[in-house]
């Protein structure tokens, strides 16, 4: 037995860097280099203090919801409500304060309890009723649309919150959620936003949950073979509905990133936005199909969508054009994406 | 290669189950089930079936294919609920949510179709629902070194010698992985092993291996339920044979009052066997081995 | 300014059980539309009449909800024509069908031919034509139209008609609007792009605000205007963070529309005699600013 | 062995209804009935002739699409494409007639072969680079969405169509895609559209080679398992890519009836639009995951969808709690047809 | 349930497969194999395998788990390509680009996972892609009845007795779907016909029609590749038997040079065997029917 460890004549050589070009989200991170290395060369602003600065803030709010988002993908559903989802916690938060005076962090509570809830109710309606959770988020999604714009004409008379910086502790929450860093020291430009942080700081737990503990062990495989997982007698209801909580709460994350660092949000803020998030995550190697993909994988894909949405714009392109290009680099990067990988599989 | 006795013990895993429960004394029952059925929809596959699992037993399920053995034992791993009759742990009649429920209880279950997630590595299956844990509160995290090496060496044990642990469980050979799902089984099995064809995809040497797990795992005071449709793996371990017809009990007898040719014919499907007998014989000779064995082992 | 009126003759016995539908090609949740919406229904409050509201981006769903209305037997139809030529056919099987149909917004070309009883409102040409002469008047030379819907008519209109009569660069820019985070950052990266840039129009007062974070944080001496008013947009004029706002006074061709259907039903009035009535443009900039707060923080300028 | 025909003792009575209610559409029909009844009850208009007609136009041109994508979804596979291939197919003949005055059946013709053709490269570049289609079909998405935009305005200076009606030979293409018949003879209202004759023709023929074909059974095996239907020795990669194609004709037919009822498009037409497609075809009993479903069933997908939209106009609800209702009652719609397929198929 | 001589003749399918090639006269290599080789990326799962495929000759491969016995014949299947080495069929070096390709040039496969398409109802599995029509032009449909029918009837020969042919195979039991498989496979082989360990999950009635089927269809002058764990099955119908080992192969022996008894001996791995048989002796008595038949099988 002990002779196989060492030499196994049916294993041919590899080395340590083919093995850490295994990981799904390799080939995101080769797309992610060559698209930063391209904007930087072709344009001036990009790889500037002032411009990285502003696609990072971009790719961040977008960022931390595909890796919440990524982990559900593995976990082997969606959230199609996780777009509506920022924009209601900000408006929560907004109506709140602004209408009716409740206390800064108490409306926060508020908001992220709610948001909770309704992650919890996605996740128990899609397991308890069988449902593709594609059909019963629509169905959240849908309704959080409403109430965002019903429920904010009726109690607030408009369709925006306005005036949301002369709450009281504005400025206190807004040093957690909007706040920014300046790098170079001057002013303009080159600052880091708090999202950033935000980002980096979950990209790493949602890495270590999925990779080092049990939980972590779970998501893949319920998302991989729920059947199978039942079966040996991993907690799927449990792990599930965690996963759909757990995405809410990145909504609410979100929704007060953006509610603090542009002072506003409307009624139909991160509308359109959950298949953004679905996108960063394919990108950056999840699978469609679940059981399979990576937490920073879904972080690069979401640095790369922000660097092409930004990287246009700078490369002074017809902006007419800037869908297609967008297509066009998306799908670039896939292939590339997917030719490393396959490169890397086959790595001997 | 060698599996001889000087290796670690293996399978003597009480203490790795979700429930370390003391082992009740040598034919309690711990599992019994009366007039026990299931239906899906309006398909009746299984009907009035009553026996029990006694520790320090092996009862073998016997039965013709689709004969509704695998239902049975999903009924007793939690896998899927009764529809009719009872189903008694412990002296308790109740009905299993959920797997896991029969796995905090003891159970363990090599099901048919291995339950494993194929894009998972090997370690990772092995250890799935049980996963070994170091450090505390926050900071607890999967003791990855430990397990991996637990997966080689049970594997090893049982004959796979595996190149890579890490490697996804889907991309092994049939065999490896019916071993991967078996070593776990025994590895977690607390009070009940449930075995389904555990044999079905294996060498002769991994084959008699399990046949030895069995064998050990019984003499630990487990009860086992152990379905094969090699009668030459089900004589030597059981202890019990409950034949299954057609979703219906053709009764369980006890192994005194059994010789193997008996339970061949049995397995078989008695009459029939005879005539197939005489086919194969006549299409590959008179001298063939099959036909002889099939031969002498009907009635 | 052109609110309030009819209010007295609202009385019960006038209004006879009055169904009017309101059809715009609003997408959801667009400030602009919401505060049309606001003024039709204020004006269905008043007269005691039932105002229906619906909208539909698209052409052939909007066409829909018009032949819906109809076979729903209302008793008048309030339509924004954005696309003429999808909603000819169900106009004028409206007209034909005796309901009466008077357009707001835009199609003010083509209202008589299709039969409605008259217009009110103000293209999306007229306000950008002001916007254009305006800047360059004050001697603007580089403008970019944030445009936060892709592909809707009347934004691509608007930024057409600043082009027409600015005189200098007009550039569009495409910007996500269900995202104001990423709205700021596009706008930003344009600022830092294309250091020429003086003026950054906004067609939505939502967007104006996010316009003057990236002002502040592109460094860019770049100004503000912006279409349509919020409390914020004029807190900032107010504050000289924007130049100017078009009013494009939504509320009042929601109002209209109503009242004018409720005038022809209740007195057979033609409101306009057959010509357009124009519902704006009003600039608000810090002179007039804060007489028109009080509206916008009630969601109705 | 022949004793097991009749009176099997392991099966229990089965009546024919209990069979009937076993097809996976079957949840939908109850379903679309429940609705029909509701907005007829509680409506005037919905019931008459003339508001049916409403909203079997509304219905019919989502219903062709939902059809063609399910039975791509049978097949395993997404297109978001689709939505915007109706806005360019409609665009392309827009464009040809009314600005470079070519004759109108050449430019419908030169539509119909490009977008068969972008559904070919959809399906080759699936099936070769081994992608997820949700993320090829979503780089098409984006290029056609991008041309429709900056095309048309380089083109035609505008971003709809406009003056359609007076192209020659438009008589002609109207009778086939945009005319109506009256039903009641009188002028207002009680018209079916072409669109709708269409939706059922398409409907039957799906049906039909779904279940009554090879190619149905190849798309089946596809979808349900992709391996073992290529090892088994089904031809994969042409039957993909010609369900790629079959959408991409359903696209064009519905640009087709768009723009000759209408007599315009616009360039953001059907963006968006694709997922009502993919949510009529599960709400109809299409499997997210492929290999189960049916083509009546994404039918009355689009019937529920049609219904639900329209009636909520005639209910008088206020129009910001569209998004609401449209999601209560589609979760209601599914639930009820997974409660009634679940009782079908334990029904003894 | 009866498998009596009686019954209509089945697995005679030489028509039905996607080609009716004539078949070469007994002896004539159909399919060869020259050093060939296949490696998953960093994995070599086998490596200078040759040997042959004879008309009318029942060639069995045998091996450990993870021998690469599946991975052999997934190349000759066209499942897999080979990385190095020649494959030949008919004499003319090829590489086979899609399993449909081996079906054209008739050979037909049982994998060792079965390939079904759970879903799909049992008729719709046991035609897929060789789908009986009838009618012309637009309006050639399906022939569905005759499709069931024909299915209901290879099944029952196989001692399957099917409630339902419209049941999705996903819910048939493991053993029925197997013979599916091998019914399909029987019913559509034409000249090459490959089983890869089809009777793991079978019953004892039901590997004896598999039995009498492979001796049939090398009667009537097919290539049989068979896999199998078991002696027993593998010795009275092979002809020849080709053993690999940890992916390379050990030789290729013709019936005349061993026994049963050699050949179980080299299918359990050899010396090895005989420290499982002690064990076994020692956890079950020395009386023991499978210590027994270990301890005499073991050189
Ligand atoms: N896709 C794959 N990727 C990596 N390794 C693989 C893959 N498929 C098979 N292998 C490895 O190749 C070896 C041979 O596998 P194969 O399935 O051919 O074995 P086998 O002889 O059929 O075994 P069994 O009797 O258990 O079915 C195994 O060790 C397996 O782990
Ligand atoms: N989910 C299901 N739906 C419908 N019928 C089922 C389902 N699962 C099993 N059956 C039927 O129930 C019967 C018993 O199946 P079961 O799997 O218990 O057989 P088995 O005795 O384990 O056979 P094998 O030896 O072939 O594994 C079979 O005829 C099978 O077709
Ligand atoms: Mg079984
Ligand atoms: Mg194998």
């Amino acid at each position: 037995m002990a002779t196989a460890t060492v030499g196994d004549e049916r294993i041919s050589q590899t080395s340590t860097l083919t093995k850490l070009m295994k990981r799904p989200e390799i080939g995101a991170l080769v797309a992610a280099v060559v698209i930063f290395v391209f904007f930087a060369v072709t344009t001036e602003a990009f790889a500037t203090a002032s411009g990285a600065s502003t696609w990072l803030r971009g790719a961040s709010t977008i960022g931390i919801m595909a890796v919440a988002v990524a982990l559900l993908m593995i976990g082997g559903e969606f959230d199609l409500s996780a777009g509506a989802m920022t924009g209601f916690t900000g408006l929560v938060v907004g109506v709140l304060t602004t209408e009716y005076g409740l206390n800064i962090w108490a409306a926060i509570f508020v908001s992220l309890a709610l948001a909770l809830m309704i992650g919890a109710i996605n996740g128990i309606l899609v397991m308890r009723t069988g449902l593709p959770s594609f059909i019963v988020t629509l169905g959240t999604f849908f309704v959080l649309q409403g109430i965002d714009l019903a429920g904010t004409k009726a109690l607030i008379g408009q369709v925006a919150i306005q005036g949301m910086s002369n709450v009281p502790y504005y400025d206190q929450a807004k040093k957690i959620f909007g706040s920014s860093i300046d790098v170079n020291g001057s002013g303009a430009g080159g600052q880091i936003y708090a999202s950033v942080f935000w980002w980096i700081g979950i990209t790493a737990v949602a890495t270590w949950v999925l990779l080092r503990t049990r939980t972590g062990n779970w998501i893949f495989a319920v998302g991989g073979q729920q059947t199978a997982a039942r079966q040996i007698g991993v907690p799927v209801l449990k792990t599930k509905v965690g996963l759909f909580m757990t995405t809410a709460g990145a909504g609410w994350l979100v929704g007060m990133l953006l509610l603090f660092t542009t002072s506003t949000v409307q009624s139909n803020t991160g509308v359109g936005q959950e298949f953004i998030y679905i996108i960063c995550a394919v990108v950056g190697g999840c699978l469609m199909t679940g059981g399979y993909g990576s937490a920073i994988g879904a972080a690069f894909g979401a640095l790369i969508y922000g660097m092409v949405n930004q990287g246009i714009v700078y490369s002074g392109w017809d902006n007419n054009w800037l869908r297609a290009f967008l297509g066009v680099m998306l799908l670039g990067a896939v292939l590339l994406n997917e030719w490393v990988r396959k490169r890397a599989e086959t790595a001997q | 290669m060698s599996v001889d006795s000087e290796q670690p013990e293996t399978g003597s895993g009480a203490s790795h189950g979700l429930s370390s429960a003391a082992l009740p004394p040598v034919g309690t029952a711990i599992l019994e089930v009366r007039d026990i059925g299931k239906h899906y929809g309006n398909i009746i596959a299984l009907s009035e079936i009553t026996t029990s699992v006694r520790a320090g037993e092996v009862t073998c399920v016997l039965g013709d294919n689709g004969a509704g053995k695998s239902t049975f034992i999903k009924i007793l791993a939690g896998a899927h609920q009764h529809s009719d009759g009872e189903l008694i742990i412990d002296g308790v009649a109740t009905t299993l949510g959920s797997p896991r429920e029969a796995l905090e209880l003891g159970i363990a279950t090599v099901y048919q179709d291995l339950s494993v997630v194929p894009l998972m590595p090997v370690w990772r299956n092995f250890f799935l629902g049980c996963e070994l844990t170091k450090g505390v509160g926050p900071f607890r995290k999967l003791d990855v070194e430990q397990m991996k090496l637990i997966t080689k060496s049970e594997l090893a044990a049982m004959g796979i010698d595996l190149r890579d642990v890490d490697q996804p469980i889907g991309t092994l050979s049939g065999g490896e992985r019916q071993c991967v799902a078996i070593a776990r089984a025994v590895y977690f099995g607390a009070r009940v092993l449930i075995l389904d064809e555990p044999t079905a995809a294996l060498g002769v040497k991994q084959s008699g291996v399990v046949l030895k797990y069995v064998a050990k795992a019984r003499d630990r005071g487990l009860g086992v339920v152990f379905i094969t449709h090699n009668p030459h793996h089900a004589y030597p371990v059981g202890d019990r044979f409950m034949l299954l017809r057609r979703g219906k009990s053709m009764g369980d007898f006890p192994k005194q009052e059994m010789t193997l040719e008996e339970l061949t014919a049995m397995m078989a499907g008695g009459a029939e066997l005879e005539s197939l007998a005489h086919e194969l014989e006549k299409t590959m000779g008179p001298d063939s081995e099959i036909a002889k064995t099939i031969k002498a082992d009907s009635p | 300014a052109c609110s309030g009126t009819g209010k007295e003759d609202a009385t019960k016995e006038n209004s006879q059980d009055l169904t009017y539908a309101v059809i715009t090609h609003s997408s959801s949740g667009d400030a602009f539309w919401d505060r049309v919406k606001s003024g039709a229904e204020k004006a269905g409050d008043d007269y005691g009449v039932k105002v229906e509201y619906s909208s539909d981006p698209d052409p052939a769903k909007q066409s829909q909800l018009i032949d819906g209305a109809v076979a729903d037997k209302v008793d008048g139809i309030v339509v924004s024509m954005a696309n003429p030529d999808g909603l000819e056919d169900s106009i004028k099987k409206a007209v034909a069908a005796g309901v009466p149909v008077v357009t707001i917004n835009s199609g003010v070309d083509k209202f008589k031919q299709f039969g409605a009883i008259t217009h009110i409102g103000q293209t999306e040409t007229i306000a950008g034509e002001a916007v254009g002469e305006r800047l360059k008047g004050e001697g603007y030379k580089n403008v970019v139209c944030v445009i936060q819907e892709a592909g809707n008519i009347g934004l691509e209109e608007r930024c057409k008609a600043v082009g027409s009569t600015f005189g200098g660069k007009v550039s569009n820019l495409q910007v996500d609007g269900t995202d104001d985070s990423a709205v700021q950052a596009t706008i930003t990266s344009q600022l830092q792009t294309d250091k020429a840039i003086d003026v950054v129009l906004t067609l939505g007062g939502q967007y104006a605000i996010d316009a003057v974070g990236a002002v502040e944080q592109s460094g860019s001496k770049a100004k503000i205007a912006t279409f349509d008013l919020s409390e914020d947009v004029i807190k900032n004029i107010q504050d000289d963070k924007i130049l100017f706002a078009v009013d494009q006074q939504p509320y009042v061709q929601g109002f209209l529309g109503v009242t004018t259907l409720y005038l022809k039903d209740i007195n057979g009035n033609d409101v306009g005699g057959g010509q357009p009535v124009n519902s704006g443009p009003a600039f608000i900039t810090k002179e007039n600013a804060d007489a028109v707060l009080k509206f916008a923080a009630n969601g109705t300028r």
